[in-house]
């Protein structure tokens, strides 16, 4: 159970968000949409602890967030979300041995083979049983992406935040990863939020600056302007609320030439 | 043989302090140390100033450097340091070398000369302008590295240079060059000795007479016209990077105190003490007497007999004949 | 307790942070010359700091007994007129070498090998031929410090060249550019910056290679001091122009980076590099 | 015709064309060294390639009369273990306090700008200083090299540990890691080849160094020899040192890159670099 | 008129494309999709004049193609295509200048002034007349990518080929783009390509791999499988080219696997 109360987050004087009000329950899905530079990245970061809000509130269960990323909430960016270093399988196994091996962060033995078999399982939910030994650089954007959410959910986080996983990605991978992470979600029982470009049917929230001044356009920041339960978006709806953003966005276009 | 106390010996490369080598090498050092149950190292170092400076903060106990140079840094440092043995004096090894045929001294005059600078070179140079009457402030004082010196003399910049063996020697088989100076015509005042810390040798004078009993073992071998003679030599020459008669004309401008009785004679000599006075004067009007100098009478000297230069309460640089007079007379 | 790599000290304590080692090595200095100064009034290796301060001021402020000059102001006179010909030629030797290997394959296969080679030749090893092919005045010097320094800023500048993004080119041409017109206004004003940078990089083997040319033939320059003073350890000398070097380098640095920042404000790659 | 620029040379002349600039050294070398030996037989600056010739020889073949010891192998042999001991230390140290300025904040407020201030100091200013702490055995020379090259090799390491994707610390603590073992099992893998490749940069420094180092205080070594044949201005011996010494410096640095490609299959970086 | 017979493209034993056929006539706007790899931008750098063709002809009104880019095709490639050490306005000057100046690239004085003219219209017509004194780096990625074609036709080129010029913006901004694309072409009356994820209602090419073979995947490559004339699109249509370009994406992430 996540609560957003009366949340604003500035930085230098810049509001970038204003007055958000939310409760998340457990086991839901958040798509997050919204103009480019609107928040939402900033939004994730203070769910992660990476950054903490100006002012409001921003509990979990009742508890203040806490101020540095944990393994209750996994988190998988647009790049860089593997670890070039480490092949697929390692890549995977890293979460169980930071938990089991505190010391040398490495496990041996029977500790190691339970792992092993752990992340092998995941590997294959996510369809890169095969790749296990490779590395990264030899996956393509897709798989990378996969292998980041199978190293997320093998830990079992509680919520789940995805920076448009897979924004980098073909139209036709992208909607085949999308399936992924609703079958996984299902799976898992855990709450994810997930900012995209792709208007899916899932609960639905728009980030929105409410007020413009073209004179000092960082004044006003955004705030959520649409919250759509699930199963409720029509083709209209999905059209208008693009507009909407490309609106915003044109806006933003502005202020970069007249700033 | 781990509490046997252990002493540490400097040495560069030059002419006269070649035989160190040969005595370390051979185990004639390391015979006389263990006759006086210690132990000494002989350590060779490049850069022959260095090899003073780091006598001079106390890394070694002895070291090898000229009068000039063991008044200007250690002494002048307050290193109450002590001249144990006077191995040579230079008898045409160091001198002043004009580009042209036919040149004198007096050609010099508005040239820039290429020297090390605050070196024996450079007093050289000041005692051969002395004589002609002419001043320093007539030529213009070039600083360069002794390692460079024969290549510098090769380019067309370079016209004058004061300088030492076996550089010397390399510059003066150029075609086209006049030896203008030498040290021969000042003979007795760049003198090469064995320095030791004074503190040390007070409190270890086994010290002294196993450098003193191995330095003269040494120079009795190298003198010789034997076999062993040629020998020793030739190992010294190779060391120094040139062959037996190369070293043998290094020498042939060098004069030897080959038996320890010379030496003490030539430390008695009242000239000893003119040759000092000439040097203090010239360090001091250089400015290497030390930041404190206000005259050249600051660092004091003493000389066998009980005379002395300069501040008698400051007195860092010792001549003695003591342990060369053991030598003479056979006590070691 | 957050983690120690999420731990970040605030505006305040960073800068004594920063202080801390550099106030820790003065007072060891001060601790251990005391402790040889009471042992030896005269020591030379750790003078007081009362000695360093009045060396300085008689450097800097006092006509020098020999030659009338201000000691201190004549050396870095000299040194910096050295290190500053030394540097612009390597640069422009740099800009011209290493756009046109970076740019042209032929100039390319030609000369990277040989400019590699170059590189890797230590210059302090055949200074005695540097001598005699360029004389013992101040051109051996400034010499000297093209040698070690121009090798390494050409094919830092070659690298640049190359990783000018290929659409970048393509572009250029399908514009109607032709080679010349390519390097002349797409290629070299987008090196220009990336040079500077190159430079910054190269300025602390410039002066080692002066310190070095100074060391062995010269009548002033910092270099030629240091080493003329270390004839008589006067470390009361040699430890305050060893920090004015210092001080000087850093200042070179700073100055070569603001003038970046003024002179290319599209440039962002500086930044990287700092 | 193409555009100069889209003009490549093929397989068979890019190596034809990238050996002509060597030749062309090689035939002036000849030409001046016949000129300046028919003058003056005797001439030691240009030796002809019969004197350079003999002179390997004898110092690669023959037993020094001396020592016994074949002395070119004796003195690459006391250089390269200064050399490697010297750079293993730096990068040593550039590991430690690289990762550590890299990646903890407070130790980056503490130590970097004291390493900046290190970096700047040119260290053959303060040989005098380091060869009276550290004495004038192996030690010395060793330190030179880790004072020349660590405060370099520590900030690259510092910068690129700075450069990780700041998407990959996050990610990894989202996996649970804590600052130990995010430093042990994302950070160091990923340096240790950019630490090969910032050792390879400062290879040439360490030569450079070592040569110095060398010079001053040694009985053995290519600087020693260098240095101590060139009072004589032996050329038939220098000239071959250096080009020996320009081959090993090569070598340790094609060594580095093949090493760098070998242990680190998933590292990319190194190419850029080369 | 392009015309392009029996085209071959191999690399190192790789066939890229294999027997490619295809006629444009002058001023028809082409669309180029396929599956990631298939040999879309290989095409693109053929038509440049960057590759030359292993087999086959590739002809522009008859005559085979010069052997490196010119100044009678423009470009506009997804990123890097503008130049970043000169101003707006400065960018769009360049190809006049390159013309008109041969020794110097550089224009002075009156002919100058009648350039910055030409220039300015050109960026009027895009919409960065106002931000003309701005460097590249102050703009938006929209913004850059309407900088680089104007770039271009300010040129006048016969042929403009557009490489996923709006991959990297957001769908909105891209679908703005696209009409701004039409636009141009409709004054300019040139011959345009465009690689694009987008179907939009052109002229469009599909590439595809029409035999694959699991064991040496590198063995065979793509060619033209769809030509389908402007106007034809159907819903139903693009639905199934969708279909069958994801069903060649995720073969390529099995070979990408199995390899
Ligand atoms: N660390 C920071 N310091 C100052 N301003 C910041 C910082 N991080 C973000 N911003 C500003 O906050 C605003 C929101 O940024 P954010 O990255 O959250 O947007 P976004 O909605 O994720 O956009 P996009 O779709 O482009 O990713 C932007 O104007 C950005 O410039
Ligand atoms: N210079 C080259 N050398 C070797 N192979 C190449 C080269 N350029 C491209 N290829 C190969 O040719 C194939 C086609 O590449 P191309 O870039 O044309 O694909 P594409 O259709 O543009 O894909 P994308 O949609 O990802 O841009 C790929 O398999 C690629 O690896
Ligand atoms: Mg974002
Ligand atoms: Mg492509």
């Amino acid at each position: 159970m996540i609560s957003v109360r009366k949340l604003w987050k500035e930085y230098d004087g810049q509001v970038v968000l204003e007055n958000l009000n939310l409760e998340v329950g457990d086991h839901e899905f958040v798509t997050v949409v919204g103009a480019s530079g609107c928040g939402k990245t900033t939004f994730l970061r203070m769910l992660l602890g990476e950054e903490q809000p100006t002012r409001g509130e921003f509990l979990i269960d009742g508890q203040p967030l806490p101020d540095e990323p944990g393994p209750d909430r996994g988190i998988v960016f647009q790049r860089y979300s593997v670890f070039p270093h480490l092949t697929v399988l390692q890549n995977v196994l890293l979460g169980l041995e930071f938990e089991r091996a505190p010391l040398l962060g490495r496990l041996f033995g029977a500790r190691r083979a339970e792992a092993v078999e752990k992340a092998e399982a995941m590997l294959q939910a996510v369809g890169l049983y095969e790749a296990r030994h490779k590395f990264p650089s030899a996956l393509s954007g897709g798989m990378q992406q996969r292998l980041s959410i199978a190293q997320s959910i093998v830990k079992q986080p509680k919520i789940l935040l995805l920076d448009e996983p897979f924004g980098a990605l073909d139209p036709g991978i992208s909607a085949d990863m999308h399936r992924l992470i609703l079958r996984l979600w299902d799976e898992h029982k855990m709450t994810i939020f997930m900012i995209t470009h792709d208007l899916k049917d899932t609960r639905l929230l728009v980030f929105d600056k409410t007020r413009l001044d073209m004179q000092a356009p960082e004044a006003y920041g955004a705030t959520i302007t649409y919250d759509i339960p699930l199963h409720v978006t029509t083709p209209a709806l999905l059209r208008e609320l693009n507009e909407a953003k490309t609106r915003t966005e044109r806006f933003a276009d502005v202020v970069a030439v007249g700033g | 043989a781990a509490d046997k106390p252990k002493f540490k010996l400097a040495w560069s490369i030059y002419v006269g302090w070649m035989p160190w080598d040969y005595a370390a090498k051979e185990g004639i050092v390391k015979k006389w140390a263990d006759k006086y149950g210690i132990d000494i190292e002989v350590v060779q170092i490049n850069d022959y100033v260095e090899s003073i400076n780091q006598y001079t903060t106390g890394q070694f106990d002895a070291c090898v450097m000229t009068n000039m140079d063991a008044l200007t840094i250690p002494a002048a440092g307050g290193v109450d340091s002590t001249a144990l043995i006077i191995g040579d004096f230079s008898n045409g090894n160091d001198g002043v070398v004009l580009k042209g045929k036919g040149k004198t001294l007096k050609d010099i005059k508005g040239q820039k000369v290429n020297l090390v600078e605050l070196s024996v070179s450079h007093y050289l140079l000041a005692r051969g302008l002395d004589s002609v009457g002419l001043k320093e402030r007539d030529i213009k004082v070039v600083n360069t590295s002794d390692a460079d010196m024969v290549a510098a003399f090769a380019t067309a910049d370079v016209t004058a240079t004061v300088t030492w063996n076996p550089l010397l020697g390399e510059i003066t088989a150029m075609p086209n060059t006049s030896q203008v100076f030498d040290s021969s015509k000042i003979p007795g005042e760049i003198i090469d000795l064995t320095v030791v810390n004074s503190d040390t040798l007070k409190k270890h004078p086994a010290l002294g007479k196993a450098l003193t009993g191995a330095w003269y073992e040494t120079m009795q071998v190298m003198s010789g016209k034997d076999a062993a003679a040629t020998k020793a030599r030739t190992f010294m020459a190779t060391a120094s990077g040139t062959d037996l008669a190369g070293y043998d004309a290094q020498l042939a401008t060098t004069k030897m105190f080959y038996t320890p009785a010379e030496a003490v004679a030539f430390a008695l000599t009242p000239e000893l003490l003119k040759t000092m006075d000439y040097v203090r004067t010239f360090s001091f009007e250089h400015g290497i007497l030390g930041e404190g100098a206000k005259n050249a009478d600051a660092v004091g000297m003493a000389f066998p007999g009980g005379k002395t230069l300069g501040d008698v309460k400051n007195v860092k640089l010792r001549f003695i004949t003591d342990y060369m007079k053991l030598a003479a007379d056979g006590k070691l | 307790m957050r983690r120690l790599i999420n731990q970040r000290p605030n505006g305040v304590s960073a800068p004594l942070l920063g202080a801390l080692p550099f106030i820790l090595l003065l007072l060891v200095y001060i601790v251990a010359s005391q402790a040889r100064l009471a042992e030896n009034p005269n020591d030379k290796l750790l003078p007081g700091l009362d000695s360093l301060v009045s060396a300085i001021q008689q450097v800097a402020t006092e006509p020098d007994k020999r030659s009338g000059a201000l000691i201190l102001w004549r050396d870095t006179a000299a040194s910096l007129v050295r290190l500053g010909t030394g540097v612009a030629i390597s640069a422009l030797a740099a800009l011209l070498f290493g756009i046109a290997t970076g740019a042209l394959p032929y100039a390319r296969a030609t000369l990277s090998p040989f400019i590699a080679a170059l590189a890797l030749i230590p210059p302090l090893a055949i200074l005695p031929v540097l001598f005699i092919v360029f004389g013992l005045g101040e051109t051996s010097k400034i010499v000297l410090i093209v040698f070690g320094i121009a090798p390494f800023i050409m094919r830092d500048v070659a690298m640049r060249v190359g990783e000018l993004p290929g659409e970048q080119i393509i572009k250029a041409q399908t514009l109607g550019a032709n080679s010349w017109q390519l390097i002349l206004r797409v290629i070299t004003p987008q090196i220009l910056p990336r040079l500077l940078d190159a430079v910054r990089l190269a300025l602390g083997a410039a002066w080692l290679f002066l310190i070095a040319a100074e060391a062995i033939a010269a009548e002033d320059g910092l270099g030629y001091r240091i080493f003329l003073v270390r004839r008589y350890l006067a470390m009361d000398l040699i430890l305050p122009y060893v920090a004015w070097i210092t001080l000087l380098a850093f200042l070179t640095d700073w100055l070569l980076r603001v003038a970046n920042a003024k002179l290319f404000p599209w440039y962002q790659g500086g930044a990287r590099r700092s």
